[in-house]
């Protein structure tokens, strides 16, 4: 088994002629979704599968990873925990504050945080950035995947209150939570203008890319938040 | 200025130097009431770029980042639990509920198909079915034990059913009164929707009835998300098969999905029931909207929709 | 030669010309009954080629044709009737008995699983299931109603479910309570298919298991249908799907339909299922066979079936 | 409206480019299974559907009619009494033994009973033809439909007690009751020799037509008793 550096403190590992995405376990020896867990040396590996995780397809579609492993992350939409215990891996010395909306999805999430020292849930809705602006300090990198049709704006208001200049935006847009009767990209088109183009907007788009075959109709995008 | 953070209220120089700060003490549970107090109601924000762990260092709450952090993580967790525990908001009663009722429809059917053709070898005469058959099994049993006086008397005198034991009946009679058990609990289980939704949602009630709004907030997934959804997808909702057709550009657009059983969409000519519905589903996002954010009744909701209504019928004279 | 017919006992002589003839009153349920009793055991009966209708005018039990026929016709029509009300047999017992189970297996598995998400949410750490659940619910309902001894109420003090209020309680309640009682009714059919089988087919239920054996008796429509059908059909009945691809010629014949959930293949090595299914189904059909014409229980069916496994076992090391 | 005589006492209708083949309503006004009725002139006719019907089937796949007006039949297998009732319009001066084993079927039969005088119902099995010889007078026709694997032995030994010399059988041999894994034309073949080539059958065949696509592999049958 190889390993190889694929961005800072994500990996690929190489078994025959297949490669896997993975990240160091931070918690070793436990599993967060039934996800692979691969040793190798000393190393715990969890395999990270592209199709169960935006963030994982985004990354093998060549879209750049701005983590480093003290960055500190506003994680906007993070649903049962799957991709953050991820993130939580990378950024083993920093921190992720993922917020959620639904409490029976954050319920889930619990046990996640309560085994990994780095992940800060807060149950709240992400298109009201106030309501946990008394915790969240500024980062330096804000993931965004949320299934609301205003997608763009939400990221938009996040980035204003938490970003620090100079800091990233990963997000997945879905089409269909937007207008599920539109085509995608009019869909994409929109809510990049959205994000790029309002006054205040401070936003330069560093990169984008679809994410299929991963996941259908949708946009990753990466930006960057001027100085 | 003065700024509220999760561990302390904090005055603030115009500068961003603090000028007064009085730390909360160390104990999560009250940390965490306070978290939920403010984010139920946030006021007196931290301004962008406030960093509150080094203010919590710098007033003395913690002594350092990793004391920050894991009392942080605690007091968010436990918070967290808090309002899980309190959050089984009329939404999610009227989901469950609505999902509880589907199922009991669909096992009702199963059983009350069964049980007309069980009993109905034994007394085919009865021309009952579903909850009248299951009420009048579950309370006569078999056709030798009807009282005289009931109304099936003579019927079941001359009937060419089948015999059956006392063994059989008390089995059957069993399994009608399980039946009609589920029938009640339908009954009761209607009326809770409609009360959770008068409380929740009364425009969406109004606009849509009980029973279809409950039907709207069960497929969002809560009120909230129905009122973020535009309505073109409030629209098609539920007609998912045939979205996904037109989708891949192999059917046209869907023109209604689960709003078709509104009567103003199944009673209208099919002709307007494109018009109708691209009405009645910006009327239900409205409705959802005002519902979810103020929550007060506003007749001038139906009321317009009443007068768009009007004139689409008016247009295809 | 003394004959039989609906109407009268008639003597004929050698060639065929009637000797004596008494025939019955012209009375429709005494015919009838008549008529049943020469069925369930026929006796005497006239030869080939004879004519009742004339004898019936000859021995002056009808003036003519007319009458005749108008006769036999009440008369079949009464005796059909009566054997209708008198035919639930076991049999009947058993197909009923084992479509209600499926239904109530499949309403039960549909109202389980909705209760597992309802009341999960209230009280996620319950860990029951089906049957369990559902009696726990309908005993206990919330969290906050489990007394002081209950093994979960510890569990229940620090659940991260969320709450529910009395009216919720009060209808889940309810809801597990039906549930529950379906899971009852369930095992009360249960039993009765056993007894039904014991009593009908004791053979089949010796080699089949009595649900096995009820549910073939089911498929083929009753006892006497399955004692007629091919060995090669009881194989591979209720393999439906999978029988008609091969007589379209798209698969290979299909080794084993329903049976296959006989302990003898189901834990048989793939390689010798084949064979176990050709030997079981050949002893269920000799099985059925004696059951329908003796109904006398044969140890000696079963005995051959477990030689002929331990052969086939036997030819497989 | 066009009425055509088709064989005695039944008709076909031609309605435009359509024909129906029909009965003439022995109980006008009166449907016995939901079939259409139409008037012609003074008559109602009854619409006999083929696919469902074996013997409509046959008749229209040309196999002849044995039926007159006053012949007697016995049919075996008569299930809700579809077919029999229009026998029953044929033979309408004949009679019609109808006899069936399952008494459910039977009860949903006897209504069609009470309202034509010429169906006698029996309840009871065609393979034990003594159990109905008290009842049973000789016949012109037996026409047989049932659902079992010894399927030709019933027939013969109906035959042998009931079929007047010379008169005439029709049997649907339904190759998968008979062995269900076999080929048709082998369990066909099989069928036909039992029934032609026994020592005491008496029965030489007049016509043999598969009744697709009607009623697939089904193969209806006409036999003539020798004099």
């Amino acid at each position: 088994m190889k390993v190889k550096t694929f961005h800072e403190n994500i990996f690929t590992l190489q078994q025959g002629k297949k490669n896997f995405l993975a990240t160091r376990n931070l918690s070793p020896g436990s599993r967060v979704y039934g996800e692979r867990l691969m040793q190798v040396d000393e190393a715990e590996y969890r395999i990270w599968e592209p199709k169960r995780s935006k963030l994982a397809a985004m990354l093998l579609k060549k879209l750049p990873s701005p983590f480093t492993t003290t960055s500190k992350v506003l994680y906007l939409g993070s649903a049962t925990g799957t991709t953050v215990s991820h993130v939580s891996d990378i950024v083993h010395q920093g921190v992720v504050y993922a917020v959620e909306f639904s409490p029976r999805t954050m319920r889930d999430m619990l046990p996640i945080c309560e085994e990994r020292p780095n992940i800060i849930p807060l149950l709240a809705d992400a298109s009201k950035p106030q309501s946990y602006a008394n915790v969240v300090e500024p980062v330096d990198v804000i993931f965004q995947d949320v299934a609301q049709p205003d997608q763009a704006s939400i990221a938009l208001s996040n980035v204003q209150h938490f970003l620090k200049p100079g800091g990233y935006l990963l997000m997945s847009i879905k089409a269909r939570s937007v207008d599920s009767t539109a085509k995608p990209d009019t869909v994409f088109k929109q809510q990049l203008k959205t994000l790029l183009e309002q006054d205040n907007s401070r936003m330069e788009l560093v990169k984008k890319q679809k994410l299929a075959p991963f996941h259908i109709d949708h946009l990753g995008v990466v930006a960057r938040k001027t100085e | 200025m003065n700024v509220k953070t999760w561990f302390a209220d904090i005055e603030i120089n115009e500068d961003g130097s603090v000028a007064e700060c009085s730390p909360c003490t160390q104990d999560v549970q009250q940390l965490a009431e306070r978290l939920l107090v403010f984010q139920a109601d946030p006021k007196q924000i931290p301004p962008e770029g406030f960093d509150p762990v080094q203010n919590a260092i710098g007033c003395g709450f913690v002594a350092g980042e990793t004391e920050y952090y894991s009392l942080l993580q605690q007091t968010c967790i436990a918070a967290t639990r808090l309002k899980i525990k309190n959050s089984y908001s009329p939404d999610l009663r009227i989901i469950h509920a609505v999902e509880a009722l589907d199922d009991i429809d669909e096992a009702a059917n199963l059983l009350a198909e069964r049980l007309g053709i069980w009993y109905g070898e034994h007394f085919p005469e009865a021309g009952m079915f579903t909850e009248n058959l299951a009420k009048f099994v579950a309370e006569n049993g078999l056709r030798q034990d009807l009282p005289q006086d009931s109304q099936f008397h003579e019927t079941a005198q001359s009937s060419v059913g089948m015999e059956m034991d006392a063994e059989d009946g008390a089995i059957i009679k069993a399994f009608a009164s399980d039946l009609s058990s589920l029938y009640e609990r339908r009954h009761v289980i209607e009326s809770y929707i409609h009360k959770n939704m008068e409380q929740l949602a009364p425009n969406l009630e109004e606009v849509a009835g009980a029973n279809l709004g409950a039907r709207l907030i069960s497929m969002a997934g809560g009120l909230q998300s129905l009122s973020r959804m535009p309505s073109s997808t409030i629209q098609v909702m539920g007609a998912n098969q045939a979205l996904f057709k037109h989708l891949r550009g192999k059917a046209t657009s869907p023109k209604h999905g689960i709003i078709f059983n509104h009567p103003l969409i199944k009673n209208s000519h099919p002709k307007i029931r494109g018009k109708m519905a691209r009405a009645l589903a910006s009327s239900l996002s409205i409705a959802s909207r005002v519902d979810a954010f103020s929550g007060q009744r506003n007749p001038a909701i139906k009321e317009k929709l009443d007068r768009k209504v009007l004139s689409i019928k008016e247009g295809n004279k």
